[in-house]
């Protein structure tokens, strides 16, 4: 690949998610967006082009404004009834852009994603495709407690005919999404909530990221960590203090889970020998598991220590902000894990 | 408001559809039987009047999506007759190389969304392709059919509220043959008439007798004049009845031999078959040349799906995505 | 059918619930302002006499589930407030030790089966609750608390749906407050008065001022008779509005403030005292009594549970089985 | 534990699990089931107390004729709502087993397994239980296609607050099943379609097998297979081809999921150093991931190969004979990848 320097802006990942749908739906009038009060303010005298909220979480914000509300669509709290149309949508033409305003709300919709949307293909033997992307809020840190602060892309990730993105940054997720949406497949785009804030350089333009390359996030020799979403951040932080003390661990975001960058993750293992997964999902069937799983197999003969994953503990996600704190694997608990294996 | 009669070509054509799903299904029953279908079948035997009725008013570029009971609507949608009966036997040269199998037959070119093994699961996908209609300003609408047992879905309601509020221009076909596999709509349906569930959306209801060709032609054409000119959707209730079990091999304890009688004595087909003969637009000897014809086709299309071969092992492995 | 206007005590007692739970919810937006509350707080202010006026028909035997808009429920249903603040705050001390938090709020021994996050859960759960008493044959009913927004749920169709067939002893309570979030119903409901609704299930379905306590109470009262006698469920709605915005933090931007201030004028808890007073139940001093018992209780209570302890970190771990 | 010898009666896994339900609701009137036509032909007057079905399956054949309609209820199809509702009787005393027809048809009402049923103790701080247990069925085989043939076990073994059974013969499925409905959690049992026939000795009378602990199904000392539900059996079959190659397998039924007999499996690997999943269920993410990674971490210094999974492929069921019969893991396929790590 040949490096192109690119003119950057410092935005936060909210921001840089609502320049990619905004440059999606320029240059393709099939894209549309559909979800709960994602303009808000629907049939309001004084909102006819404006929103009321632009998203719950605003990542939506201010694009009735440019595409009006038929390519803006608010809809009811029907989560079977508006995924199942995006499906629909899809299969006849448009590239609509769902939003599952919490993952947490999987259950309300899971037939029309996994066995409807993420199926057709396969099941008309290749005459349909289903060129979706449902975006959807992950994460604990807010104090959302237990049914808004749920990881579960593993789910997804489990389910054939799903690609599954979990970016870490704004621009990963600028340059994520745009490919999602160019995707021809059904796309899970998870946003950890406690990223939306958190700014970076994301680079003007409208290139995609290819889905399925994982990024080195940080470069080391002693120990590979495979972080997801916002566990990236918390892998930096305890990298700083591993540095501190001799052991440099190199960081591997990969970006997707569906398809998951292997070759990226064993040639990793194959300079340290030692893997570490964080993830903030619970650990049962999750994709620390599978990664584990994966090297386990494909790397076996890599590694020189146990396989060590640190994730959120086999529980809901607690409300009281102590009991959240130790939910969420923190840089500490990450330090702590990677000395047990050096 | 009243659709005009249809002309005696369309009239033909419909009863030729009529009685191609009639056999289409009969043999599907007896080769089932004998072990050449895998899996399960669904027979829609009884009902062709609906899909029918209803396809009559239809294009390829309109967009239909069916149950677990799709033949019918297949066929009546135009999917490819030969296509079909391969994919029933799962064989390379089904219309969807043999990985569908009779709930999952579709043929999106024919404007057929799918076969679907989930009950209720079609409302809002048939949404989403009125959605593109609408969005396109092209003037298509979709169909969705369904059962009274799926009338009980969720998706239902939140189809049908969805469809009203953004006035979608999709017809909502609820196919009430008063059972959901052995359970009477009797039972699991609160109300007398499914048409009545329309009020709760504010569109209209509207009862149709499905063993009528006639009376649910009329419906359907009102229906979809509705929704072409952006008036929204509309709930048909199509009283019907399945000749057959739910699925082959149900012994059918919970319908008495006198009501499956009464029913079989309203034969859809043996109505039209009546009528066109009655009023002189074709005679019997037309009408069973259509039948041989027919036959011969259909008998034609299951030998060839014998010899044809099995798909190869490794498309197992593919179409699952376009890119990956 | 008219209920029989309640006697004095229980008239004082439903006011000084009214009370309690807008006392609360006025310290609950004051607080999360002041980032003492975590995590998300929707106020029920303004929508007091539904909670009140139906909860009054009930006994800890009775079951309610409610929404994320909980704490008027909680409060009307018997929960111990002072255990409400402190799960607010997510200290030890909290009705849930601090795990569940403002959306999660329950207990069953009260009869209260949790405020809920899901919009659209509580439906069926009030169901299950409902088929509990149903085969006991212990007289109990359950009542369902939900939105505008919930009813274009599909678990609203279903619910609606069962308790009908089998019927249940449940009353289903829409607070139509007009919005759900930022969408007004006039936009997301197809229907315009969601009691008509019920007609898709053939029960009752009733509309009532949720602004006035009586309107409420009389209601509710024939729909529990109804249901504790064995004739199935009801679906109310009540009209009602919430005086702040869907959570705290709302910028509000789709309602206008003469819209607010119509409503805000209609406040059922001036108008419960109005009433009170004017009918000689009670003396505008002893009205100020209890409003000024309920704010030195509460006071009370946010000073404690700012006292208390946080939980055990160990606690995250513990309460996910029963055994395991 | 002491061996208490006890009669035996053969029979299949259907009728096994009918003796279950039928002893069940014997012992406790709170037991009660519900689901699509597991009775059949209700308001049929000729069928009053009789049912048309017995469920599709027939697992509930003739128990509405001893325990009436108001114990076996027919339900509406409704997913979301009588699995909702057997929450909600769980949690007010009753003991409901609920039947999914097919495991496939989660999508339509996992909202009220998972984030409902599956919290209310958590989320309630401990206040309340969900004794519910939802029989499914699993499996491919019978040329059910895309829909109706899944497994997704894992799914419900990720999620906190649910139990998963998975039971391989019919003595295992009765006891299993009194256990899962005696306990107080909610508890997922998933039954695969291609066992119901299949017969075996099973014990009289009512005791159960407890939750959490596995079975050695077969004993050897070369390679450890861990093998979930039908492929308990596909393992016996390859066991016997390879222990004429001379490898013997131990073959371990873990007959729950969740909770996981950790400590049978790491025994198992200390002796043969070698380890193989089986399982029926799509790769990513599955419980064969969960199983691989759990010793990939506290097994690592036991192993000697890497840890090997024969799992289906990430693909939908495919329909046509040929097509489910590759991917179905087969004997050959797992003798096969346990030859390779010997
Ligand atoms: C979500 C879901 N639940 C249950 C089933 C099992 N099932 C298949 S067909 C059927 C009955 C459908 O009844 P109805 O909608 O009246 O259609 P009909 O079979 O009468 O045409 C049931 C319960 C299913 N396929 N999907
Ligand atoms: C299944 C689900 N979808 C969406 C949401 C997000 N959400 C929370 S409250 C709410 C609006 C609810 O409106 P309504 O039912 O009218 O209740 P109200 O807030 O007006 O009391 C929404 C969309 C949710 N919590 N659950
Ligand atoms: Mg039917
Ligand atoms: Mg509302």
């Amino acid at each position: 690949m040949v490096a192109v320097a690119r003119e950057t802006r410092t935005m936060s990942m909210k921001d840089a998610l609502n320049e990619a749908l905004r440059i999606a739906m320029r240059e393709d009038p099939n894209v549309i967006l559909l979800g709960e009060d994602i303009a808000g303010g629907a049939d309001v005298d004084h909102l006819i082009n404006e929103d009321a909220w632009g998203g719950p979480m605003g990542v939506t914000k201010n694009l009735v404004q440019e595409f009006g509300r038929n390519r803006v669509l608010d809809t009811p709290i029907t989560e079977a009834g508006f995924i199942g149309a995006a499906v629909g949508a899809a299969a006849t033409g448009l590239r609509p852009v769902a939003e599952l305003m919490y993952v947490d709300f999987f259950g309300c919709c899971m037939d029309q994603i996994f066995d409807q949307g993420a199926k057709l293909r396969y099941m008309f033997g290749g005459k349909a495709k289903c060129p979706l992307v449902i975006r959807t809020q992950i994460g604990a840190g807010v104090n959302a407690a237990a049914q808004h602060s749920g990881c579960h892309y593993s789910v997804f990730t489990h389910m054939p005919g799903i690609k599954t993105v979990i970016p870490s940054n704004p621009a990963d997720a600028k340059g994520l999404l745009l490919s999602a949406i160019r995707d021809d497949d059904l796309v899970m785009f998870f946003e950890n909530k406690v990223l939306y804030g958190v700014r970076g350089e994301v680079p003007d333009g409208d290139e995609g990221i290819p889905l399925g390359k994982g990024d080195i996030k940080r470069a080391g020799d002693d120990v590979t960590i495979v972080a997801i979403s916002r566990m990236v951040n918390q892998s930096l932080t305890a990298a700083k203090t591993l540095s501190g003390e001799g052991i440099e661990v190199e960081i591997i975001d990969p970006r997707t889970l569906s398809p998951l960058d292997e070759d990226m993750i064993l040639s990793s293992v194959e300079k340290t020998h030692r893997l570490v997964i964080v993830d903030e999902d619970n650990p049962r069937c999750s994709a620390a598991a599978d990664i584990a799983a994966m090297v386990a197999d494909k790397g076996f003969d890599l590694l020189d220590a146990p396989i060590k994953m640190v994730t959120a503990p086999h529980t809901p996600v607690p409300f009281s902000p102590p009991l959240e704190q130790v939910y969420v694997p923190s840089p500490e608990k990450i330090a702590e894990t990677v000395r047990e294996i050096v | 408001m009243t659709t005009s009669l249809p002309d005696r070509e369309r009239l033909l054509d419909a009863y030729t559809r009529m009685v191609e799903i009639r056999t289409f299904e009969d043999a599907a029953g007896k080769n089932f039987a004998d072990g050449l279908v895998p899996g399960f079948v669904h027979l829609y035997a009884g009902e062709e009047a609906v899909a029918v009725g209803i396809c009559s008013h239809l294009t390829d570029d309109d967009f239909i999506t069916s149950t677990h009971r799709g033949h019918g609507h297949c066929i009546a949608k135009g999917v490819d007759i030969h296509g079909m009966v391969a994919e029933l036997m799962g064989k390379s040269t089904g219309v969807c190389h043999g990985k569908g199998g009779s709930m999952h037959i579709a043929d999106v070119d024919k404007g057929m969304l799918g076969a679907n093994g989930i009950v209720g699961a079609g409302l809002p996908l048939a949404c989403g392709a009125a959605l593109t209609a609408k969005i396109r300003g092209n003037g298509a609408v979709s169909v969705s059919f369904f059962g009274d047992g799926a009338s009980n879905q969720g998706t239902f309601h939140e189809a049908l509220n969805l469809a009203a509020i953004w006035k979608l221009p999709v017809i909502f076909v609820c196919e009430n043959n008063g059972y959901a596999e052995a359970t009477p709509a009797s039972y699991a349906v609160s109300v007398g008439d499914i048409a009545n569930r329309a009020a709760a959306y504010d569109i209209p209801g509207i009862i149709v007798d499905g063993l009528d060709f006639f009376s649910v032609y009329e419906a359907a054409g009102a229906a979809v004049d509705r929704a072409r000119s952006g008036q929204g959707p509309t709930l048909i209730e199509a009283k019907t009845y399945r000749f057959y079990g739910h699925f082959q091999g149900d012994t059918i304890t919970y319908r008495t031999d006198e009501e499956v009688s009464r029913y079989r004595d309203r034969d859809p087909i043996t109505g039209l078959r009546t009528f066109l003969v009655d009023h002189d637009l074709a005679t019997s000897g037309e009408l069973d040349a259509i039948d041989k014809k027919v036959n011969e086709a259909l008998a034609r299309s299951w030998d060839d799906a014998k010899a044809a071969p099995w798909p190869a092992v490794e498309d197992a492995l593919t179409n699952v995505y376009v890119s990956y």
